[in-house]
């Protein structure tokens, strides 16, 4: 117990550690890379705590895409290669006086929140027992699943609505102006991506289905997926054309759509919104699940991909 | 002693009148015209009274002398010519005809001085005439047109007076059997002869009718010279009524109404004729006429009333020293005033000159209002229908002299006295200054100066100042009154409201600079704050400090108890 | 005739609703505009003299709408205000047929009569709100509907008046709603009722009404100009004829003086006043309002300012009646406010018609311009005369019923008051008169072509208005005059203390 | 609900999802479906303003589950009128989008047909937020609404493409953000210590260190998103720099879901002390003075108006601590009603300062009075919202300053009343400004032309003005609406 | 007194990198920084959520906080993303004008 006791000390100190050396980190590069790192161990820290799926997603999605997203956006700042120094400023550095005072009100406020925290009661009970009791009707076998697509369904639509939200509002900015291609991989990567693409795929089939019952689910799935679609942008497997647009628009938001459709076509008859008969629970989750992966997929690597596609000028190619 | 005192009195300015006459001397006289009086004062404030040395030798056999009454209208008289030659020897010192001047003035002083201290008859008469006679040299200095004419009134009435007195004190020393004054006064004597004294007396009194005269020859004669006939000259008038006249002893009911109302026209009417007049000089004349008015109202009263002279005498002694002083200062100060340059010397001058002027018009506790208060005492015991009536003219003569004071001081700016060129102001101001001083000290040193006879100045009561304010009031009325008829109202009431709003603005362009200075450092502070807050992003460390804040003050509220509060929770977590 | 209770919803609805209507016509429809401003002020003459009517016979009219829990718009048609709709009824007709001529091709029209639509209302608005709240509300629609008007002309001086009048106004207007909400929270209600309703609050908390008084006052004394709030009226005369003289005859300076009215007999009731001992500062600001505005008045060269001088004066003489707190001396109050109003708006409409039709502004240029323009002098003349007091024009009536109340209130000095201001008023008047009358044009100014010809709808309004002035001194006594219906609301105030 | 329909709060909230989805989709249609949809939504609120009215409070357990499992949506008479007030708005943004998209496109800028594809699936997407946080019973699920919310508001914020409005969004983004980490953060520590999320769970709780923390944080966090002062320094540049449309959006709704969540938190919760309100109230004193301040000097008539958006809900704070903790059962009222009374008014002005923006092709104040065309309509769709903002009668911002200061001034607050006094003053003071220019016109050399005739565009600004200024007469109504179902417990 | 569990640690860890966080994006000048401060702070969120979800006997823990912090992944996601392409879009224009 001790040595786990320290273990998660030491974890939790490089947890913290990291997360300042990534405000730290002079390069953006390495900023970014530290950043990566530390999600993975919150990642770690995460498991420690009996919470895998929170583990994957941040893994998946927390560490994993925003990466990405991260790296790719720093490519573009630096026109392309992810040697140059620099990465465009907000406004004039502060100076030392107000970084001090910023830090030391942050400090306090967190000491003073440190203080509210050990003052909390602890082991409160949650809704674990109320989560135990109304298993049985969830339709599915993973408490978290159930949580997801079931008793918090309303909450996880809306998180698919943000998404979505977050889709069109990177279309809407990014318009194809100006822009620098992503980096492309090698050839070498571009074999790796063609047996790798697969793999992926089923995997993510996988965690989809497992979610029902383990842990694993739509997002995790849909973050594999997204995955699999970034690499098949990097490996200019796929190249979003203007054609590809409703198609894209289609999957972005068939997700969103199912889900709301089923939750409001459940209701009537004495069954409130998102109330599923018990009997098809499963099948409407996984229905559900299935479609919230594919537009969680789809999603995710148009962010990744960042623009809408549109015809440019240039007539080089539909980036 | 008393003899050379008497010789060194009369001597002196009669000796150098005669020094004139050579050419040599004259540089001397000049410088010894103002000690010309000094004898003659000093006799009477050091002499021992009475006293009289007879000059069997001298004319019809001529007594001089000096009795306590004299005493008191001699020592002013010599004050006024003290002054009155320190002035003249300056407004003198550039003047072609200042020989004859001086010689005029000279005689005028021995005849002036001397008819103090003449005893008999003759002698008065004589002085008397000097005076008079002398004095149409001073009017006539000038020899202006306005001068000639103010010298041929002059001398008419003064030759009409000279008849009359001659006239009167030929019958009265008949019906007397006495050359001596005091027997003459002390005789009940014939009515016309009284009247003919009166009428003699009243001419150089200036009371109305009689006064024609008066006004333009002040006006006309040099400031010197104006000085004197206002100041002592007139005071000579009343001597003789006092000297001759058997006031106390009998009873002259007409005549005593007759000179009563004259006083009373004589008070008003000099105001509203003064009030046309343009001339500061001749305005004064005008407020003399007005002031030998009241004179004339104790006269009267004891004319009808003897048992009222006891008290009405000291009075009128005091009347006459008040009026000498005050008058011959603001003659002396319209002088003063003509000889300055600048606009400023000439406003200290006015401020100056109001103090006089306000003693003449009867500021409580100064001597003119003490003089009139006194005077209604005394009447007191005069005729009782009168009294009300002589009460009522009294107070309003305060008015009128105000008015005529107001009209003096205004007109002295409108119609600057002519004054010769290069005259030093010194010499004038100098003069006038002590005159105005001592017009003021009156009150204070009456009493050293006439012992008993000061009882009831000291006794009158302070005077009310509202017929002075009155006065003012009406004399700024006037003044606006006539002003607007000149420029209009809307002139007026802008020129009246322009002070304040010239104050206004001021004061509004002073906050409007304020305000604009200020509201320039108002303009400034947000920008600059902003610039700031923008600089240092003073905005997220607004988060994090409005995050403490919260936190700390949410938080406090746990902290101060002891015990924490430490519920069960789970009972609070039920579905 | 049939009942209809919301008689005053639709009086007030007339020019409320026409507002819109107008501001929406386009420029080019001047007819239209014309003929829909005349039927709707003779609707609206038409309605008041029914509403008159039906009051008259004790049909009581009372229409609330709850806005808050326990607070009112409430519009009700009690005698004073009968009274008080009755002169901006009669007188909005004849000022929108004056602006119609005034206005003849100048720019902004649609706004011009949209604003002076809006601006009646709410003087009606005013005039019938039965409660401070309601007040209120109109109280401000009136600040904003005379802004446009003040500002029409658009140039730098018009807006630097407009601004000047806003700030006193606003402000005046904030000091009357924190003024109404403390009456709202001491008394608990705002409603006008005939002897007030703040017995209780005086007896508990005399300071708190004192100053509520003073608050009250103090925010109806910006528009009614008293000193030294006036700052903002004689500033406010670069604003057209037609609007100087609605300004002055009926809508803000007797907005305010209405409301001090209001305060005084119906918030806190004139017994209740007097007891606070808030009258006799109250008649010693009207009285120096009254000297100063005719002091200053003599002094001016602008005809129009020097009108407005002599407004600042006039309508003190009603603050001046109120605060005397004597049925006598309210009489002359409630009449002068009528009587002024017929009188004031003569002469601004005469002003006006010199001003347009000689180019004549200022009193130095009035040489012979009685010659020129005789009917219009005429009406200036007769409408100055009353003003100066000589019977037997409006003006004497309200001079004699003050001066009577004066003295039945033991304060015999307001006698010498009205006898000097009355010399006053002579003093800047008469010079105008004789300048018009006796003396000849100047050159210059008789060889000037004239600038524009008078038309009938110029020429007719201050004559007509000139004739009231004439009828209502000479028939005051005859029923239905304004002094009878003052007398009327007067017995009602005072519960028949008459 | 035993209906056969599905209850009228979740079509308040999944219409508009469904509306911009179809919008996304069929981008040419997109005005057309937008509308359709924004009507849809109303329709239902419609309805369910029928069952609020007869049922006063309506609880929908979504799934069946009920707090504290699952998430309730629940309907009072202030979620009803924020909703009606959100549905009245978009209609009338809606219709003025459809104008002010129509041009063709604008220097430096998105071309218009993007910005018309894109404004409405993010309107509509922002209304499903704005329903879904007024009907939410949930912390953390009105954590995700602001999250929804912040998206669609970004999105609109940056709609013109402009450096500047991008720079504003991106600021605007970073500040809504962490306002809602800082809420997601206060919603760990209310699960903390209560196990629960659902709004009920805080009223039961005893007041406790952690739930204090978790009280601060949320408050700093919508405070954040509210721009409350000193946390206000995005918003200016962000309203401002938007398309008009999009501003009124902002301006009107978006600050005002946080300020409906503190509401809630304040009637659900122990608020953490008096002395936080008066901070609050402080605070509001604070907007009040510097943005009038702000608002005086700006030089652009839309920022102007932002900066009034500042001023205005720093009113609303000091609405909110006018009368301390005891008087807040009474105080949300007055805050409630200038926030009607703001959005309205503020929907209008927006759309109005970009009508004239449009016509006059400028928006600098000192030069409004150079330009010989003259928007007359929008010039007095603007008067008569500034009318509503100072605050004067009849308006409904009248009324609720009214009510305000009635509260201040019966809890003997004489402070918040002066403050109040002051707002208004220098609002007559910034508005008065741009009036002038309105109705200034010395300085145009041009002949003038003012009425250019009817134009649809000028109907919103008009209407929505005017609601603003004729509200204040349906008070009582309004106030009717707001006391439905008892929010913060019955009428003291 | 409070046992050091792990909840403790993992609570108190999260909330310190929430502050760390909070102090990166206030004071941070860079764009990139900033956004990944946030993202800081989203992870001490979580942090403190899913030690609320832990359970001193770990048996089960509670499913829900979990739910909850995948829900905050997904959006802190999107959010990064929006923020990415609005920094993007803005380096583009700026580089642009600034040429």
């Amino acid at each position: 117990m001790t040595v786990l006791l320290a273990f998660d000390l030491l974890l939790a100190a490089s947890i913290v550690g990291l997360a300042a050396a990534t405000l730290l980190m002079r390069d953006a590069f390495a900023m970014i890379v530290a950043f990566i790192v530390f999600g993975m161990l919150l990642a770690l820290g995460w498991a420690r705590l009996v919470a895998p799926d929170v583990a994957l997603a941040e893994v998946a999605i927390g560490a994993g895409l925003s990466g990405a997203l991260l790296l790719r956006t720093l490519a573009h700042l630096r026109g392309g290669g992810l040697s140059a120094q620099g990465g465009a400023s907000v406004s004039a550095p502060t100076n030392g006086a107000t970084q001090g005072i910023n830090a030391l009100l942050a400090g306090l406020a967190t000491c003073a929140l440190g203080l509210a925290y050990l003052g909390a009661p602890q082991n409160v009970p949650g809704l674990e027992a109320h989560v135990t009791d109304a298993m049985p009707e969830s339709g599915v076998t993973h408490p978290v699943t159930a949580v997801l697509l079931n008793f918090r369904a309303y909450d996880t639509l809306m998180e698919v609505v943000v998404l979505l939200a977050a889709v069109i509002v990177v279309w809407q900015v990014e318009r194809g102006l100006a822009e620098t291609p992503a980096p492309a991989l090698g050839t070498v990567y571009q074999g790796f991506a063609r047996v790798a693409l697969p793999v992926a795929v089923i995997a993510g089939g996988y965690l989809l289905w497992i979610g029902a019952e383990a842990p694993g689910g739509a997002f995790q799935a849909g973050a594999v997926l997204g995955a699999v679609a970034v690499l098949g942008l990097l490996s200019r497997h796929v190249r979003p054309a203007p054609a590809h647009r409703p198609l894209a628009r289609g999957t972005f938001v068939a997700g969103t759509a199912i889900f709301a459709l089923v939750a409001l076509g459940v209701s009537g008859a004495g069954r409130e919104t998102f109330e599923y008969p018990p009997a098809h629970a499963k099948t409407l989750i996984l229905l559900i699940e299935a479609m919230v992966t594919v537009s969680i997929a789809a999603t995710l690597a148009a962010l990744f991909h960042g623009r809408e596609p549109v015809t440019v000028a240039t007539g080089k190619e539909t980036t | 002693m008393p003899g050379l005192a008497l010789l060194a009195a009369i001597g002196t300015p009669l000796g150098l009148a005669l020094l004139l006459a050579l050419p040599a001397a004259r540089g001397l006289v000049w410088r010894a015209l103002s000690f010309a009086p000094l004898p003659a004062l000093a006799l009477a404030l050091f002499g021992t009274v009475p006293f009289t040395v007879s000059n069997d030798w001298l004319i019809l056999g001529s007594v001089l002398g000096l009795d306590a009454t004299a005493r008191l209208f001699l020592i002013p008289a010599a004050l006024v010519w003290t002054a009155a030659a320190a002035a003249a020897r300056v407004w003198m010192a550039g003047d072609r005809r200042a020989t004859g001047f001086g010689l005029c003035f000279l005689f005028a002083m021995t005849g002036n001085l001397g008819l103090f201290l003449a005893d008999d008859a003759p002698t008065f008469y004589a002085f008397f005439a000097l005076m008079s006679f002398s004095s149409y040299g001073l009017v006539l200095h000038a020899r202006s047109e306005e001068a000639l004419g103010a010298a041929r009134l002059y001398i008419a009435f003064v030759l009409a007076g000279e008849l009359a007195l001659f006239a009167g004190l030929g019958l009265a020393v008949g019906e007397t059997g006495s050359l001596m004054l005091a027997d003459i006064a002390d005789t009940a004597l014939s009515v016309p002869t009284v009247a003919l004294l009166l009428a003699g007396f009243g001419v150089k009194l200036g009371v109305m009718p009689l006064h024609f005269w008066l006004p333009p020859a002040h006006g006309a004669a040099p400031v010197p010279a104006s000085a004197v006939l206002s100041g002592a000259m007139i005071k000579a008038g009343l001597f003789g009524i006092v000297a001759t006249l058997p006031l106390g002893e009998a009873a002259y009911a007409d005549l005593g109404v007759v000179v009563t109302a004259a006083g009373m026209v004589t008070i008003f009417a000099a105001l509203l004729m003064g009030a046309r007049e343009t001339a500061p000089k001749t305005v004064l004349g005008f407020s003399s006429v007005s002031q030998m008015g009241i004179v004339a109202l104790g006269i009267g009263a004891a004319l009808m009333a003897p048992g009222a002279w006891g008290a009405v005498l000291p009075v009128l002694a005091f009347l006459a020293a008040h009026h000498a002083l005050a008058k011959a200062g603001l003659f002396l100060g319209a002088g003063a005033f003509a000889v300055q340059h600048s606009p400023a010397a000439r406003m200290a001058v006015t401020v100056a000159l109001v103090l006089p002027a306000l003693i003449l018009a009867g500021m409580p506790l100064l001597s003119g209002a003490l003089g009139k208060e006194a005077l209604k005492t005394a009447l007191g015991a005069g005729p009782a229908v009168w009294l009300p009536w002589i009460t009522l003219a009294l107070m309003l003569s305060g008015v009128a002299t105000t008015l005529l004071m107001a009209r003096f001081l205004v007109q002295l700016w409108r119609k600057r006295p002519a004054a010769p060129a290069g005259v030093e102001s010194d010499g004038l101001v100098i003069p006038f200054v002590l005159l105005a001083l001592a017009a003021a000290a009156l009150p204070a040193i009456w009493p050293t100066v006439a012992g008993s006879a000061a009882q009831p100045i000291a006794e009158a009561a302070p005077g009310t100042p509202w017929p002075l304010v009155a006065g003012a009031l009406i004399a700024t009325a006037a003044a606006v009154a006539s002003h607007t008829s000149r420029v209009g109202w809307s002139a007026v009431l802008s020129t009246l409201t322009a002070p304040a709003e010239r104050a206004a603005a001021r004061v509004g362009d002073a906050l409007v600079r304020r305000r604009r200075a200020l509201s320039r450092k108002a303009r400034a502070l947000p920008p600059a704050l902003d610039g700031w807050i923008a600089e240092h992003r003073l905005g997220q460390t607004g988060i994090a400090a409005l995050l403490v804040a919260v936190l700390v003050i949410g938080g406090a509220q746990h902290v101060a108890p002891t015990d924490p509060i430490a519920p069960p929770a789970a009972e609070q977590n039920g579905p | 005739m049939i009942d209809m209770p919301l008689l005053p919803l639709i009086i007030l609805m007339t020019s409320l609703g026409a507002a819109p209507v107008l501001l929406a016509l386009p420029e080019r429809s001047a007819r239209l505009r014309t003929g829909l401003n005349l039927a709707v002020a003779a609707v609206k003459v038409a309605l008041v003299i029914w509403l008159a009517w039906k009051a008259a016979h004790g049909v009581v009219y009372d229409l609330r709408l709850s806005v808050l829990p326990g607070l009112d718009l409430h519009l009700q048609a009690d005698p004073l205000a009968l009274m008080f709709v009755a002169l901006s009824a009669v007188l909005w007709l004849v000022t929108t047929i004056y602006s119609v001529g005034y206005l003849e091709r100048g720019p902004h029209r649609a706004r011009f009569f949209g604003f002076f639509s809006l601006c009646v209302a709410a003087t009606v608005g005013i005039a019938m709100a039965g409660n401070l709240f309601t007040f209120l509300l109109f109280y401000e629609l009136l600040t904003l509907a005379t802004y446009p008007l003040v500002i029409h002309r658009g140039t730098a001086a018009a807006l630097r008046a407009g601004r000047i009048y806003l700030i006193y106004t606003l402000v005046g207007g904030l000091a009357l709603l924190l003024g109404t909400l403390a009456l709202w929270g001491l008394a608990g209600t705002t409603d006008f009722v005939p002897g007030g309703v703040m017995a209780e609050v005086a007896a508990e908390r005399p300071a708190a009404a004192q100053a509520l008084f003073v608050l009250l006052i103090a925010a109806l004394g910006v528009k009614a100009a008293l000193v030294p709030l006036h700052g903002w009226l004689p500033i406010a005369m670069v604003a057209p004829a037609p609007v100087s003289a609605l300004l002055h005859a009926v809508a803000v300076v007797k907005a305010g003086a209405f409301g001090i009215i209001r305060v005084v007999y119906e918030v806190f009731g004139i017994e209740l006043a007097q007891g606070l001992g808030v009258t006799g500062p109250l008649i010693a600001v009207a009285a120096v309002t009254i000297i100063y505005g005719s002091l200053r008045a003599l002094a001016q060269d602008d005809i129009k300012v020097r009108l407005a001088y002599s407004t600042v004066s006039q309508v003190s003489y009603i603050t001046l009646g109120v605060a005397l707190a004597g049925p006598v001396a309210a009489i002359g109050a409630l009449a002068h406010l009528i009587h002024q109003g017929v009188m004031k708006i003569t002469m601004f409409m005469a002003a006006g018609n010199l001003a347009e039709g000689l180019g004549v502004k200022k009193v130095s240029q009035m040489d012979g311009v009685g010659r020129a323009m005789p009917g219009t002098m005429a009406a200036f003349s007769l409408a100055a005369l009353a003003m100066i007091g000589l019977p037997p024009f409006a003006g004497f009536v309200s001079k004699w019923y003050l001066a009577q109340g004066g003295i039945a209130a033991g304060q015999d000095w307001v006698i010498a008051l009205l006898l000097g201001s009355s010399l006053l008023n002579a003093a800047y008047f008469l010079p105008l008169l004789h300048r018009a009358w006796f003396r000849d044009a100047t050159p210059e100014a008789a060889n000037a072509p004239a600038r524009r010809k008078i038309s009938l709808w110029l020429a007719a309004p201050p004559m007509v208005t000139a004739g009231f002035v004439l009828v209502i001194g000479v028939l005051a006594n005859a029923p239905f005059s304004p002094l009878e219906w003052t007398r009327f609301i007067v017995t009602r105030e005072f519960n028949g203390g008459l | 609900m035993t209906d056969v329909m599905p209850d009228p709060l979740t079509l308040a909230i999944l219409l508009p999802l469904f509306g911009a989805i179809a919008a996304f989709l069929l981008p040419r249609a997109a005005p057309a479906i937008g509308l359709g949809a924004v009507v849809a939504t109303a329709a239902a609120i419609a309805v369910l303003g029928h069952l609020v009215v007869q049922a006063g409070t309506i609880f929908v357990p979504l799934g069946g589950w009920g707090a504290p499992l699952g998430i309730e949506l629940r309907a009072d008479g202030l979620a009803l009128a924020m909703l009606g007030l959100t549905a009245l708005i978009a209609l009338g943004v809606g219709l003025g989008a459809l104008a002010a998209f129509a041009g063709e496109t604008e220097v430096g800028g998105q071309p218009m047909a993007r910005q018309r594809a894109f404004f409405w699936p993010l309107c509509l997407l922002l209304l499903t937020g704005m329903n879904g946080v007024y009907l939410s019973n949930d912390l953390f699920n009105l954590y995700v609404m602001l999250e929804v919310i912040s998206l669609a508001a970004v999105g609109l914020a940056v709609l013109g493409g402009t450096v500047a409005a991008l720079r504003a969004g991106l600021a605007y983004m970073y500040a809504s953000l962490l306002g809602a980490l800082m809420m997601l953060l206060g919603v760990g520590f209310v699960y903390l210590q209560t196990g629960r999320l659902d709004l009920a769970g805080l009223a039961g709780a005893p007041d406790s260190a952690a739930l204090s923390a978790a009280f601060g944080l949320m408050l700093v966090g919508l405070a954040l998103k509210t721009a409350l002062f000193p946390l206000h320094f995005w918003l200016p540049e962000a309203h401002a720099n938007a398309t008009a449309p999009a501003s009124a959006l902002l301006s009107a709704l978006v600050v005002k879901a946080g300020l409906y969540i503190l509401l809630r938190l304040a009637e659900a919760g122990p608020f953490p002390g008096e002395a936080i309100l008066t901070l609050m109230g402080v605070l509001g004193t604070g907007a009040v003075l510097w943005g009038g301040v702000q608002a005086l000097r700006a030089e652009r008539l839309k920022l102007l108006v932002a900066w009034s958006t500042v001023a205005q809900m720093g009113l609303i704070f000091v609405a909110l601590a006018r009368a301390g903790l005891e008087g807040l059962s009474d105080s949300w009222r007055a805050a409630a009603l200038l926030i009607l009374a703001h959005a309205v008014a503020k929907a209008g002005m927006f759309l109005a300062a970009g009508r004239i923006k449009d016509v006059i092709g400028h928006d600098r104040i000192s030069e409004l009075d150079r330009s010989a065309v003259r928007p007359a309509l929008a010039q007095l769709a603007f008067a008569l919202a500034a009318i509503s903002l100072i605050g004067l009668p009849p308006s409904l911002g009248f009324i609720g300053k009214w009510s305000l200061m009635e509260g201040a001034m019966m809890a003997g607050n004489w402070h918040w009343v002066a403050v109040t006094m002051a707002g208004t003053l220098l609002s007559v003071a910034y508005f008065t400004r741009a009036l002038t220019g309105f109705l200034r016109f010395d300085r145009v050399r041009a002949p003038l032309d003012e009425h250019r005739g009817w134009a649809l565009a000028d109907a919103p600004p008009v209407v929505l003005a005017g609601l603003a200024v004729g509200l204040g007469l349906a008070a009582g109504p309004i106030l009717a609406v707001l006391d439905l179902g008892t929010p913060f417990g019955a009428i003291p | 007194m409070i046992a050091l569990s792990q909840a403790t640690i993992y609570g108190l860890a999260g909330l310190a990198v929430f502050g760390l966080g909070l102090m990166g994006v206030l004071g941070a000048a860079e764009r990139l920084r900033r956004l990944i401060a946030l993202n800081l702070c989203a992870a001490g969120a979580g942090m403190v959520l899913i030690a609320a979800a832990w359970r001193s006997p770990p048996a089960v823990p509670d499913p829900v906080p979990h739910a909850l912090v995948i829900t905050g992944i997904v959006v802190m996601v999107s959010a990064t993303a929006v923020a990415l392409a609005l920094i993007r879009r803005l380096h583009s224009l700026e580089t642009d004008t600034d040429d």
